[in-house]
């Protein structure tokens, strides 16, 4: 030991008696922000949660994330419109992150390792009724699964699916996927009864005992439209067009077929038709601007050869043509008739301008509120007008989308929940949005969206494989990579680094960090330099 | 205590001489000191250096002004420095010079004792064996020959062991020369 | 797999990466590193030094296995660090003047090294002088030359934060044209510190033909941990210049501090870069150009220039002088440096710009 | 082992002998004899474990010794003059920090004008740096106290100045007893510094300390310096019974017994003095010498003592303070005081302006005569030196002989 001199000579470390901590006025705190495309996912999925752990190659952990909120992962990397890509931070910076197509790889994968659900720890022996086994049926399905309620599907169509399987084009979606991933609900207990009608759900609902029902019907009936037409000119509907397609793998339809809408439905039936060689043109009365149709989409079927009659609509149809009146848009966006008509050369017109609700069972249900083409629901909970009775996907909605559909399926499932326990349900608030201005972009790496491989466009046209390729692993970690991890920790570090007092804890893989106030002075450069804008400085109470 | 006093130009190893002629002394068993009149002179200028021998410690660190022997290692000294200041009445020079010493200070060697005043080529000496115009040794050599105070042995060793190989040995010969020199002009009984 | 894939979200701009392997992270983010510069430390909120040091002290005490001393000059990181009657340092340290602490760590580095001889100790402790640049530039620039020339076995890390800031922030040779500081203050015609003063003590470091000179900034902690891990792979004299930005002094608020040093660095106003034996070696290239404008807006030592009253040729002086660096050290894409890198010094002397 | 060598070169040896693990030194005259040859033992291998510096400036040499010192070496260093000088806050600092380093100043006046001669205006200027100074009378003494100055300042934990005259002493080839390495082994063993910078132990030394413990801290450092007292005395002792020298000690007494006067003295002028004291004692003059060699810390119990009952005091001294008096003088009169003796300052010495025995002798008539009524008398002045340039200057002339500090004042009365 040394004789160390009085004062001039200190013991290593021994600041750390004095606690700087007292200095500060403002204190920094962890705050867990709502990613944009958390906020815009219909379906509620924590992307961002299942993007960190898909960047780190846990893949299994991030579809486990992910099949908290949506069980078909593999469905809705395909079919989903992403929306939440168009909100995506990252934009800001070069260009959004391919949430999407990282979501069919997790789905992929899940699906080649035969991962499966969890069976619920406990049942509660309370039994739900659900009609319809569409993306909203099946989803409420495995929501109430998991919370160990028994579950019943019965659908009308001869496969579990809806839409998924009736209206999405083959060359989406394959149908061993869905099927495979209808597959590992029912393998959690849910079963599904095919092919048989619901005539009376209250009886139903008597006659099973069912402590709750969840109408999941959709939305089959295509809207029609009145075109002055000639005997032998052909009108189809598109779901027609698509259901015959799915069930007996082609349809008898004409060479020229004009498909009349704008929606993403006009699109899939054109490009169906365009694989089984017809040669469809598309009719809609607005301009592409206008259009509701995804855009990958549509310049997927431009790509494919297939015409578009912009600012048109149908005034009339003789047995090989239809008469097309040209329209204007005023200055609201408006179609306007200009009195400017043309011929066009068409065998055959297929309607997509819509679909309703078929009402005849809804409307043996007595007090059942019905607001146009839908039951009304509680927005919380779920439930129509009529206790224990709750409503899900394109029935209840005008958003009708797949994932719409999923997330509102998950969201009666646990509005039935609730209700079983004697609860209503409360959504979770929201936390404050992660923006990109909270954020410190300089840190994060450039990188450009990975470009999915494509099929060839001569292939696609001829065949109704998957046009779409997924992700090889390597792309799929670049893109979940991209990740700017909104207003939520990813663990770089830079907390714990930056401060010149180190006064950030690190607290070990996977449990972020916490600040020792006693040493903290409350600079507030952690806050500064956190990329992703997780840290907040608030002032002390004093 | 015998008190020497040695003047010279910078460069002409005068402090140097002062030194070897303290490290002869010591040789022989005497107490000695040497030292230089400290100055920041470089080469040319006058220098002046001390020595003192005796048989007890020499304690004094005052510069001589009364000595015994003064040596003049450059006669050109002689009207621009009072080389003999203080000179001991009964003291004795030596200069180095090939005239004879009634030639170059008559006044001095008439106020010495016979025999206590000498010339000696000493340069011309240096230049012979060392091939350079370094007095110090011919000059040590003939104080010893003049006074006996020391042998000129240790006048060769201290210049050996101060410059071991060529340089030493071209110094203690050089310093025979003189040391021949003065002891045969001593032999003539006079210096001139 | 995952080693394939060659990019980690922040790829290795964050302190830490947990996507990377641990072999790769930094070493300030790992939960054991050394910490050579403990909390409890009197430096004021978001002080750059404070971060500085810690930053360099550790990668060098990694660099080492822990066999590092220490010599501070008199300042601000000697003061903070070390009042009666408690230290932050975790490691041998010494201070004992303003001026002479590149000396004193020669003689440390000396004493290390015959102790060790002495005791038959394979192991000898490496010495880290350090001191703030007026410690530096200024009143040490001639023990630290010296240390320089004899290339005695001593890093010295220049923090630097362009002034006295210890004293009250004035004027040192290394603080910026300009710049308000106590002692060249916003009066007069020609606010700040005057043009065509000072000296890039890293270029006069490199014409000592030592082995190892470089510069790096509080804002890329991967750049300067690697500096101070590569000077710490030579044995003789080596300088690192860190610029440290001072809220106080510069007129930052507290959380800036390493905001403003990337502004330094991506607008050219601090060129980083590194040389050996007097080579320059490497540059840090720009990561995302920035005007010079972002870098003054930040503090109030610049307010000047900023506010409506500013005087653009000021600025455009200013960012001349960025855009000369830039050009001389070609800190730009595949730029390369431009001959013998100059000081910008001599282009201000030599009115071009 | 008996040498006749330069006092310079014996200083060296003695360094050598003591081991140092690092020297450093920056060239000034007279001082470079010394280093020069400590450097070349290094080089040569005679002194091993020893890293040999050339710094750039005084200032970095006692930087780098500080360095060194604090990282537990045996150090050493030399300067002189404006050296020093340029050296002061690094002396502040080393003595602040209890740094055992040893330096040897030889010592040359302070410019300007620059003079590059022996006095004691350096060393004296020091006086306050908390460095022990101690003053060598010979090269003997210079050699013994270097040896022994390293086993002092390691034992009290301060470093040490060895005061030695420059040229008179450094410069002079005399007849010296070095020591044998054995002997100096067994006298020093190694350096086990008491605290020192090291991976296995790390502390921070060098500590900013405020009002709160800072009078403390100068306490303890003041009680180093008294504890300095006793082991100057413990070492010389011990180093005299190992070899028989004669060197050292706090003060020195000759030919005290009964003297009328004692003569204060530092440094070369005590052998001179000796030589004249003898003389004197012939006429039938007993004059005595305390010949001070510890000035820091000065001894004023051993001053005492030595000076005893004698009623008069000559303090020789070397250097002064400007519009002050003399320095060695007020602390004699410290250490006299509640006593009625007479202490009084003679200037002389400066600059490089000899100190013959006559002047000496001198010192003593004018003291007997009772002649010094002052406390400070400039005794050496030149009046033909001085009164060249007052005469036509100003119109004042001096007398010859020793100048009174009235007379220097009253010369400005009219002014």
């Amino acid at each position: 030991m040394m004789n160390k001199s009085f004062a001039v000579t200190l013991e290593p470390g021994t600041s750390l008696e004095n606690h700087t901590g007292s200095w500060r006025t403002l204190r920094p705190v962890n705050v867990f922000k709502l990613p944009p495309c958390n906020k815009q996912c219909p379906a509620g999925e924590n992307i961002q949660q299942w993007l960190y752990y898909a960047a780190e190659g846990d893949y299994e952990h991030a579809w486990r994330i992910l099949t908290e909120e949506n069980p078909m992962p593999a469905c809705m990397g395909r079919v989903c419109y992403h929306t939440c890509e168009g909100k995506c931070n990252r934009g800001f910076l070069d260009e959004s992150v391919g949430i999407n197509s990282v979501e069919r790889f997790l789905g992929d994968y899940a699906l080649e390792h035969k991962l499966a659900f969890k069976r619920p720890v406990k049942e509660t022996g309370k039994k739900v009724l659900v009609i319809g086994a569409g993306p909203a049926g099946l989803a409420a399905a495995y929501h109430l699964r998991h919370f160990g309620h028994t579950v019943h599907v019965v659908e009308q169509a001869p496969e579990a699916g809806g839409m998924m399987r009736y209206g999405i084009p083959v060359y989406r979606l394959p149908r061993n996927i869905l099927d495979a991933e209808i597959k590992r609900i029912e393998d959690m207990g849910v079963t599904i009864e095919c092919g048989r009608k619901v005539p009376d759900i209250e009886a139903e609902k008597k006659a099973g005992k069912y402590d709750a029902v969840i109408i999941t019907t959709g939305a089959g009936i295509s809207q029609n439209v009145d075109i002055p037409q000639g005997d032998t000119n052909r009108v189809l509907s598109a779901l027609k067009v698509l259901g015959e397609i799915e069930t007996k793998g082609e349809i008898q339809i004409a060479r020229r077929v004009a498909v009349y809408g704008g929606g993403n439905t006009a699109v899939d039936v054109a490009r169906s038709l365009r694989r089984i060689g017809a040669e469809p043109v598309i009719v809609y009365r607005r301009n592409r601007d206008k259009m509701p149709a995804n855009e990958e989409e549509m310049d997927a079927a431009i790509a494919e050869g297939i015409q578009v009659k912009w600012l048109s609509t149908i005034a009339g149809a003789t047995k090989d043509s239809l008469k097309i009146e040209k329209m204007a848009l005023d200055e609201n966006g408006y179609p306007q008739p200009t009195g400017e008509y043309e011929e066009l050369p068409t065998d055959a017109v297929v309607l997509a301008i819509g679909q309703n609700v078929e009402k005849d069972i809804l409307a043996k249900l007595e007090g059942l509120n019905m607001e146009r083409d839908n039951i009304v629901v509680d927005p919380e909970t779920m439930m129509t007008s009529l206790n224990g009775i709750f409503a899900a996907g394109d029935v209840a909605t005008t958003d009708r989308t797949v994932t719409h559909a999923i997330g509102m399926g998950k969201n009666a499932a646990r509005g039935v929940n609730a209700f079983l326990k004697g609860q209503v349900y409360k959504k979770q608030p929201k936390n404050p949005d992660a923006k990109f201005e909270d954020m410190h972009p300089w840190y994060y790496t450039d990188a450009p969206k990975t470009v999915r491989a494509e099929l060839e466009v001569a292939r696609r046209t001829s065949t109704f494989d998957e046009v779409q390729h997924g992700l090889t692993e390597e792309n799929a970690i670049f893109e979940a990579r991209r990740c700017l991890s909104c207003g939520n920790c990813m663990e770089c570090d830079n907390c714990y680094g930056v401060c010149p007092d180190s006064a950030v804890v690190k607290l070990g893989p996977g449990k972020g960090y916490e600040f020792n106030y006693d040493y903290c002075k409350g600079c507030g450069v952690c806050a500064q330099e956190c990329p992703c804008g997780h840290i907040k400085m608030v002032p002390e109470q004093i | 205590m015998l008190q020497i006093r040695l003047h010279g130009r910078g460069g002409q190893g005068v402090v140097t001489a002062a030194e070897m002629l303290s490290l002869a002394a010591f040789l022989e068993g005497h107490f000695a000191q040497a030292f230089p009149s400290f100055g920041s002179e470089r080469t040319g200028a006058p220098v002046v250096a001390y020595a003192r021998i005796g048989e007890g410690e020499i304690r004094t660190h005052e510069p001589i002004q009364n000595p015994d022997v003064v040596i003049v290692q450059d006669k050109t000294l002689l009207g621009s420095v009072d080389v003999f200041g203080g000179l001991n009445p009964q003291g004795y020079a030596i200069i180095n010079s090939k005239d004879p010493a009634e030639k170059v200070v008559p006044e001095l060697v008439k106020m010495l004792p016979e025999g206590h005043v000498f010339t000696v080529p000493a340069t011309d000496f240096a230049m012979q064996k060392i091939g350079k115009p370094l007095p110090g040794a011919p000059m040590l050599a003939s104080l010893a020959a003049a006074t006996d105070i020391l042998k000129l042995e240790s006048v060769q060793k201290s210049f050996q062991s101060r410059y071991p190989g060529k340089i030493g040995d071209a110094n203690a010969e050089t310093a025979a020369l003189a040391y021949n020199y003065i002891k045969d002009s001593k032999k003539g009984g006079s210096n001139a | 797999m995952l080693d394939k894939i060659n990019f980690y979200q922040t790829g290795s701009n964050t302190v830490g990466n947990r996507l990377l392997n641990p072999a790769m992270r930094s070493i300030q983010a790992s939960v054991d590193r050394p910490n050579s510069l403990i909390s409890g430390h009197r430096a004021c909120q978001g002080c750059g030094e404070a971060l500085g040091a810690r930053y360099a002290i550790d990668a060098a005490m990694r660099a080492t296995n822990g066999q590092i001393m220490v010599v501070n000059a008199t300042g601000c990181l000697e003061v903070f660090s070390t009042p009666y009657p408690e230290s932050a340092w975790r490691l041998p340290w010494v201070h004992s003047l303003f001026g002479n602490t590149a000396a004193v760590g020669s003689g440390l580095a000396a004493a290390a090294k015959i102790r060790a001889m002495k005791n038959g100790d394979t192991n000898v402790p490496r010495i880290i002088a350090q001191g703030g640049d007026g410690g530096t530039t200024d009143i040490g620039f001639g023990p630290l030359s010296g240390m320089f020339e004899r290339n005695d076995d001593v890093l010295y890390i220049c923090y630097d934060n362009e002034a006295y800031m210890n004293t009250g922030v004035q004027r040192s040779s290394a603080t910026p044209p300009a710049a308000r500081t106590a002692t060249t203050q916003l009066v007069g015609e020609h606010p700040g510190a005057d043009w065509g003063r000072g000296k890039s003590v890293p270029l006069i470091a490199m014409a000592h033909g030592i082995p190892y000179v470089a510069t790096a900034t509080v804002a890329d902690l991967r750049d300067l941990e690697a500096k101070v891990t590569r000077a710490m792979s030579f044995h003789g004299a080596r300088y690192i210049q860190v610029l440290v930005p001072c809220p106080l002094g510069w007129g930052l608020k507290s959380n800036s501090t390493v905001t403003v040093a990337r502004a330094a660095m991506e607008s050219g106003f601090f060129p980083v870069f590194e040389a050996e034996y007097g080579k320059i070696t490497s540059v840090r290239k720009i990561r995302q150009k920035q005007p010079v404008l972002n870098f003054l807006k930040m503090q109030r030592r610049y307010a000047h220039l900023t506010g409506k009253k500013a005087d653009p040729n000021v600025v455009a002086r200013l960012q001349a002088l960025c855009d000369t660096n830039i050009k001389n050290f070609g800190l730009l894409g595949d730029d390369e440096p431009n001959g013998v890198p100059t000081a910008i010094q001599a282009y201000e002397r030599s009115n071009r710009v | 082992m008996l040498r006749q060598i330069e006092g310079s070169l014996g200083v060296a040896q003695a360094v050598a002998l003591c081991r140092p693990g690092v020297v450093c030194a920056y060239p000034i005259s007279p001082q470079t004899h010394i280093v020069e040859n400590v450097g070349k033992f290094v080089k040569t291998g005679a002194l091993k474990d020893c890293d040999f510096l050339n710094v750039e400036s005084e200032f970095s040499a006692i930087s780098v010794a500080i360095g060194s010192a604090a990282g537990g070496c045996r150090t050493y260093t030399a300067t002189a003059s404006q050296g020093l000088l340029y050296m002061a806050e690094g002396i502040y600092s080393a003595s602040g920090l209890g740094l055992p380093i040893v330096m040897t100043v030889a010592s040359r006046a302070i410019g300007g004008p620059i003079n590059i001669w022996n006095d004691h205006s350096d060393s004296l200027s020091q006086r306050d740096s908390g460095w022990l100074q101690l003053f060598c009378e010979s090269n003997q003494d210079a050699v013994d106290t270097h040896i022994m100055a390293f086993k002092i300042a390691e034992k009290v934990g301060l470093p040490v100045m060895v005061c030695m005259d420059g040229f008179v002493l450094t410069h002079a080839f005399e007849r010296l007893d070095i020591p044998s390495q054995e002997q100096i082994d067994e006298f020093l063993p190694p350096y086990e510094p008491r605290e020192y910078l090291t991976t296995k132990e790390p502390v921070s030394i060098g500590a900013m300390v405020g009002p709160e413990a800072f009078t403390e801290v100068r306490f303890l450092q003041q009680r180093k310096m008294a504890k300095a007292l006793k082991v100057i005395e413990e070492v010389t002792a011990e180093y005299r019974k190992l070899t028989g020298s004669k060197s050292g000690g706090l003060l020195e007494c000759y030919n005290c017994e009964n003297a009328d006067l004692k003569l204060i003295i530092m440094g070369s002028t005590v052998g001179t003095a000796k030589d004249e004291i003898d003389r004197l004692k012939k006429e039938g003059i007993n004059v005595g010498i305390i010949s001070l060699k510890s000035f820091r810390p000065f001894p004023y119990e051993a001053m005492r003592q030595a000076i005893g009952d004698t009623k008069q005091v000559i303090c020789l001294e070397r250097a002064f303070s400007f519009g002050g008096r003399g320095i060695i003088c007020p602390e004699v009169k410290r250490a006299m005081e509640g006593t009625n003796c007479d202490i009084k300052t003679a200037v002389c010495g400066l600059g490089g302006r000899a100190i013959y025995g006559t002047t000496i002798n001198a010192m003593v008539k004018h003291a007997l005569a009772g002649k010094f009524t002052e406390e400070f008398t400039w005794f050496d002045v030149d009046s033909n030196v001085l009164n060249s340039y007052t005469k036509n200057a100003e119109g004042v002339t001096f007398p010859e002989g020793p100048l009174g500090a009235s007379q220097l004042e009253a010369s400005v009365k009219h002014a």
